[in-house]
């Protein structure tokens, strides 16, 4: 697997939107069961760009508009999937797949099981998740917590471009079905990609940066926050250790765990609302692990306060965590103010 | 054979032998039903059921205008159109129903989730309009294929009130997909009646709001829904798109095991038994009683035979619970 | 005035100022979004915004049958709708949109979610066909108060493929609901042409599919939008349940901020601008070119005012950011 | 408030099922705002027999069937509580209110935040959840948590006969939007319930057992369960507390709390699949209060597999948590094998 920082492996920057493009490109090349699907995707390029220029290289049959029927687009990958193709299908926000719940969760997370493990539903359902544009309630929610409780479904969230490339590569190849996370704001973000059609296995968690006092978990942008506020708390003479678990179902609990065990204190990070979310997962397995043993303060959770995202850039900005939040949080951790 | 059945089988290019055959498969369905409603009464299946007694002349006249290239999306009420269904084995249903290892489903589906993707049958569905838009990815494997198959999405009544229904049938349209949207019209949705659910006549003139074709059939008269699915696979197969086929038909029997009936009248029943498919095609062919029932002992007996087999299969082993979920 | 106008004004009860009154709120409309359109390009604005210019007669023909007793259930191309709403205000409108606190929604909600319940206008909506499941509930409150209340519900030709849309008029029609479902068919979602979407010449045509009376009329065409709106508040406040009227349109501008309209040629924009709505019921009335650009200068000046009104609003306080989750 | 126990204050055996139809019938005739919609909920009464009758007595107007359109149903609840009515609606099973999920979360829980808190939405919507009929993997499904995750909206789970009717007549007359979830096993279940028009508050913990060596979270069936395993516990001299939120959301975490301080063990007990459950989100408040630093054990979840619920017989009682793990559980972590 070529390295996020060799450029030697002919890596280059590219945009996490660039980054996906690539990859979708490179597979629809070399497979003709990839096929895309999804409101706008075509000509328009996908709401967020991520596929332009994709239906002029592939044709009309392959980069299929959609009317406005989400559960509709979600069917199209199920029933595609199940007879031997590779759909990877696109929800414009996350909070419209929300209609895609029934075939989603009843029938794509479902079939497999119910059909005695005699079929294979490989498909992937992309879609953007987050706040942070201005958007307000209904085009910014952060749902991924659903479907990390749904048996049958992978759930898979990068936070970096190397990763978005990779993930996407090994999640269309994955035989199962995969929501696939992406961040609005993160399609600007650059970083190495290599060239090449690398894959980055799922389940597998990303110790993203090494540290000695605290362990923090991060999703998605979280990750790129975390990363921010360990440079700032390492002018404190605080190091943080951050984890990305990548993919978020089925959970790769292991570099956690032990990173627990040798921080003794952990916190989990994610945009999405605190209650019912991901970071109640990360804090039980936490402390169900023998890294119960060694932790010296509270788990801690950072997360989205419990209201809808509020259309006003200020309150929108004060709704999910920032920088400064992360900073100021592990500090309390760490000097044992909780 | 009266010579206008032969006649007329003649015309569809169905032989005796095929006719008969069409005959059996009803029968087999009656058969295994009945049977089945006898197992839960026994309390020896449990969960839930959904016969389809009174329907039979719809899935086997379906069936009988597809082959084995095409696919099948089923509903809850799905035992007739998977005995229907090509290369079905009435053994390994009974056993899937009886939630044995040697079912369909390794008996983890049971009767709402029989399928066998191996002859293309996609499964039943426990969702009202559930495989609906699953119908939709069916028909765009076709499509991308180029294969001449075609994907026949079965549902009832209730299924053409959910938006499911909506948005498929308007995307298999704009893609001309091959798929047919037959749904079966029992006249009730549970306890709600056809007439309080719809404010038309005919499901089938929805049709018009997808710019396809749609016609209505007698559900009861096997001829008549084959000659509707030739026509609307054919079309399929020409790459002409969609057809919203209306079958009219009526359950005998409750909507589920538990079901007091009180949203209708016993007359109403009664009038419907009246038109029972299986004695409508055995006189088309010219059957006598004796014949006819003849015929439904042996089918019976086939049903006894896979209650056998499913009795002598094994539960599943839950040492092996976690399997299956994922690939 | 022309002759003709007079006639066409009076037949319906149209008094000439009311008839002024409508094209003043057009103008409005026009003046609101130009203004929206200038805010977001000087970076005063954040988020998104969906401009319906060309399409303000649609809004206020439908608006100009009802009356402050019925409800609005809107899209999020509804800023037309919102002004054209009876006792709605512009200050409110744009303070709202510029997520101040004296905004209809205290800054909230935004360009996407401007509501003023305490009016009936139950709310823009950010969900395609979102508004329209809701409007069953409405529907049935008016049917179980007996009051003769109407609800319209907007959409547009993209909402027209989502499954709610399917499962709510289904539900109007079958229980005589008093809504009117009114569909703009600008002629895209999105980059979505609605010959792509559709295998149907008109969205009307669905009308058949629930049993209900379907109109297509020249949204352009202040009267016709007009017309057709009256006839369906009549058979709503008869007790004769739901109309579908479609309202053939075009929006002037991109889908939102973002886009850069490569599935439209720049023909095609042109020849609907030279349908202009404005232009056309000015000069309907006998305006000459400087009255109405006076007019228009008026409405524009009123924008004004309601920006400055919103500028000398406060910012939301974060330490409210709690308030108004739970009741 | 009279109590469960007083058979002075009017109280006689009903069942769950019969206690939700004697709330909704006398607040029927009491408040003529409210009104049921669901499918089958008229002549037939209710897939689980709650409606039967209410029909007859109020008339179709009132008790009204609709088609088989779950996104219809909520939004008929929605736009006739903004308008000023109090509906309840029903969703068959669980399962299907994955239709409903565009219209609760980003409509019916959004609304009033959105609309700068001008507008409310006293809208009750019941569904019956869990495993146990063989009814297998579409009609089995627990999804409270997905709820709990959407601020907004209100859940409740209620765990007995007494609980259903005063927690329902709460959620009726309360101003918000509240999922109120209810179990298929439970309907059958007997208690006293007091004839009267009573209440029980939401978001207002309860603490059904006192004990000294455990708290045990338990929601809706898994109540009577730990009940039952309590007896058994305690002829072996192991005493659980256990107690049930009632509402999930907002939750009454006090009572939760102190219980961990004084027992100093704790876990939850829920139904639905572990991961991305409830129980993360008990265990995370547990771990983040002051009860952390009373923790002599690790926090447990117990919960269902990580599957979708099979058919078969033996299979489907083997997915969830039953009276015996119930026991094996919280005896393991008594005896500190954690
Ligand atoms: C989405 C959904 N809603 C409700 C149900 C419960 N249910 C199962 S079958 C049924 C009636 C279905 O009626 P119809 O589609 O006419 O089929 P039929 O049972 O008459 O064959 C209902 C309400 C379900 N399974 N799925
Ligand atoms: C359910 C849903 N899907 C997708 C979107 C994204 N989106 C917003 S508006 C729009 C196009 C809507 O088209 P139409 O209904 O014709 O209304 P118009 O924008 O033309 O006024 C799309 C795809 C959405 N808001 N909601
Ligand atoms: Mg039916
Ligand atoms: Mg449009």
């Amino acid at each position: 697997m070529p390295d996020q920082n060799g450029a030697s492996n002919g890596a280059r920057e590219l945009t996490y939107a660039e980054a996906l493009r690539e990859g979708l490109r490179q597979i629809m090349a070399q497979d003709e069961r990839v096929f895309l699907i999804g409101e706008d995707v075509g000509v328009y390029g996908g709401a967020f760009g991520v596929s332009a220029g994709l239906r002029d290289e592939f044709g009309g049959e392959r980069v299929i508009d959609t009317p406005i029927s989400e559960a509709g687009i979600a069917g199209a990958c199920i029933g595609s999937a199940l007879t031997g193709m590779r759909p990877v299908g696109e929800i414009q926000f996350m909070d419209f797949i929300t209609i895609s719940m029934e075939q989603l969760v009843l029938q794509a997370a479902k079939i497999r099981f119910m059909f005695g493990g005699k079929a294979t539903v490989p498909m992937v359902l992309r879609t953007p998740a987050g706040s942070g544009t201005g958007a307000a309630a209904q085009h910014s929610e952060s749902l991924e917590n659903w479907f990390v409780h749904v048996p049958g479904l992978k759930v898979v969230m990068p936070s970096s471009p190397y990763d978005a490339k990779g993930l996407l590569l090994s999640a269309i190849q994955d035989d199962n079905p995969v929501i696939f996370v992406e961040h609005k704001l993160l399609y600007r973000t650059k970083g190495n990609v290599p060239e090449e059609m690398y894959t980055i296995p799922l389940s597998q968690a990303n110790v993203v940066r090494k540290g000695e006092h605290l362990t923090v978990v991060a999703t998605s942008i979280m990750v790129r926050r975390a990363l921010e506020a360990a440079d700032i708390l390492a002018q404190e003479g605080i190091e943080i250790e951050i984890i990305d678990p990548r993919t978020l179902m089925p959970l790769d609990e292991k570099p956690i765990i032990e990173s627990v065990k040798k921080t003794g204190k952990a916190m989990v990070v994610h945009e999405a609302v605190k209650t019912g979310g991901y970071g109640g997962e990360i804090v039980s397995r936490i402390v169900e692990s023998e890294a119960f043993g060694y932790l010296e303060a509270p788990v801690r959770r950072l997360a989205g306060l419990d209201i809808p995202i509020p259309y006003n850039r200020t309150l929108e900005v004060n709704t999910v965590p920032q920088v400064q939040s992360i900073v100021d949080e592990a500090r309390k951790l760490v000097n044992g103010q909780y | 054979m009266q010579p206008v059945a032969v006649d007329e089988l003649q015309k569809r290019g169905i032989s005796t032998e095929y006719a008969l055959e069409l005959l059996t498969k009803m029968m087999q369905i009656r058969a295994f039903e009945e049977k089945a409603e006898e197992l839960f009464a026994l309390g020896r299946v449990h969960g839930t059921m959904h016969l389809s007694i009174g329907q039979e002349a719809s899935a086997v006249g379906l069936s009988s205008a597809l082959d084995s290239r095409d696919y099948l999306l089923n509903t809850h009420r799905g035992h007739g159109h998977c005995l229907a269904w090509y290369g079905s084995s009435p053994d390994l249903m009974m056993a899937e129903f009886m939630g044995k290892e040697a079912g369909y489903c390794r008996g983890r589906g049971g009767s709402m989730h029989i399928a066998n993707v191996d002859t293309n049958n996609l499964g039943a569905n426990g969702i009202v309009g559930g495989g609906l838009p699953i119908s939709v990815g069916v028909g765009l494997t076709i499509k991308l294929r180029k294969t001449d198959q075609v994907a026949v999405a079965v549902f009832g009544d209730g299924g053409a009130n959910t938006g499911a229904f909506h948005e498929s049938v308007n995307m298999a349209s704009i893609w001309k997909l091959p798929v047919i949207y037959f749904c079966e019209n029992n006249q009730y949705a549970m306890s709600m009646a056809f007439q309080r659910a719809f404010n038309i006549e005919h499901i089938s003139d929805r049709a018009v709001g997808y710019g396809i074709k749609g016609i209505t059939v007698d559900g009861n008269d096997l001829l008549q829904v084959h000659d509707a699915a030739v026509e609307a696979v054919a079309r399929a197969r020409a790459g002409e798109g969609p057809t919203l086929i209306e079958s009219v038909t009526y359950r005998w029997k409750g909507h589920s095991k538990s079901d007091k009936q009180a949203y209708r009248t016993r007359d109403e029943v009664k009038e419907w038994q009246e038109k029972d498919p299986i004695r409508r095609f055995s006189a088309f062919l010219g059957m006598s009683d004796a014949e006819r029932d003849d015929m439904q002992a042996k089918a019976r007996q086939r049903i006894e035979e896979a209650v056998t087999f499913s009795e002598n299969s094994p539960e599943p082993d839950v040492a092996h619970i976690m399997e299956g979920v994922y690939a």
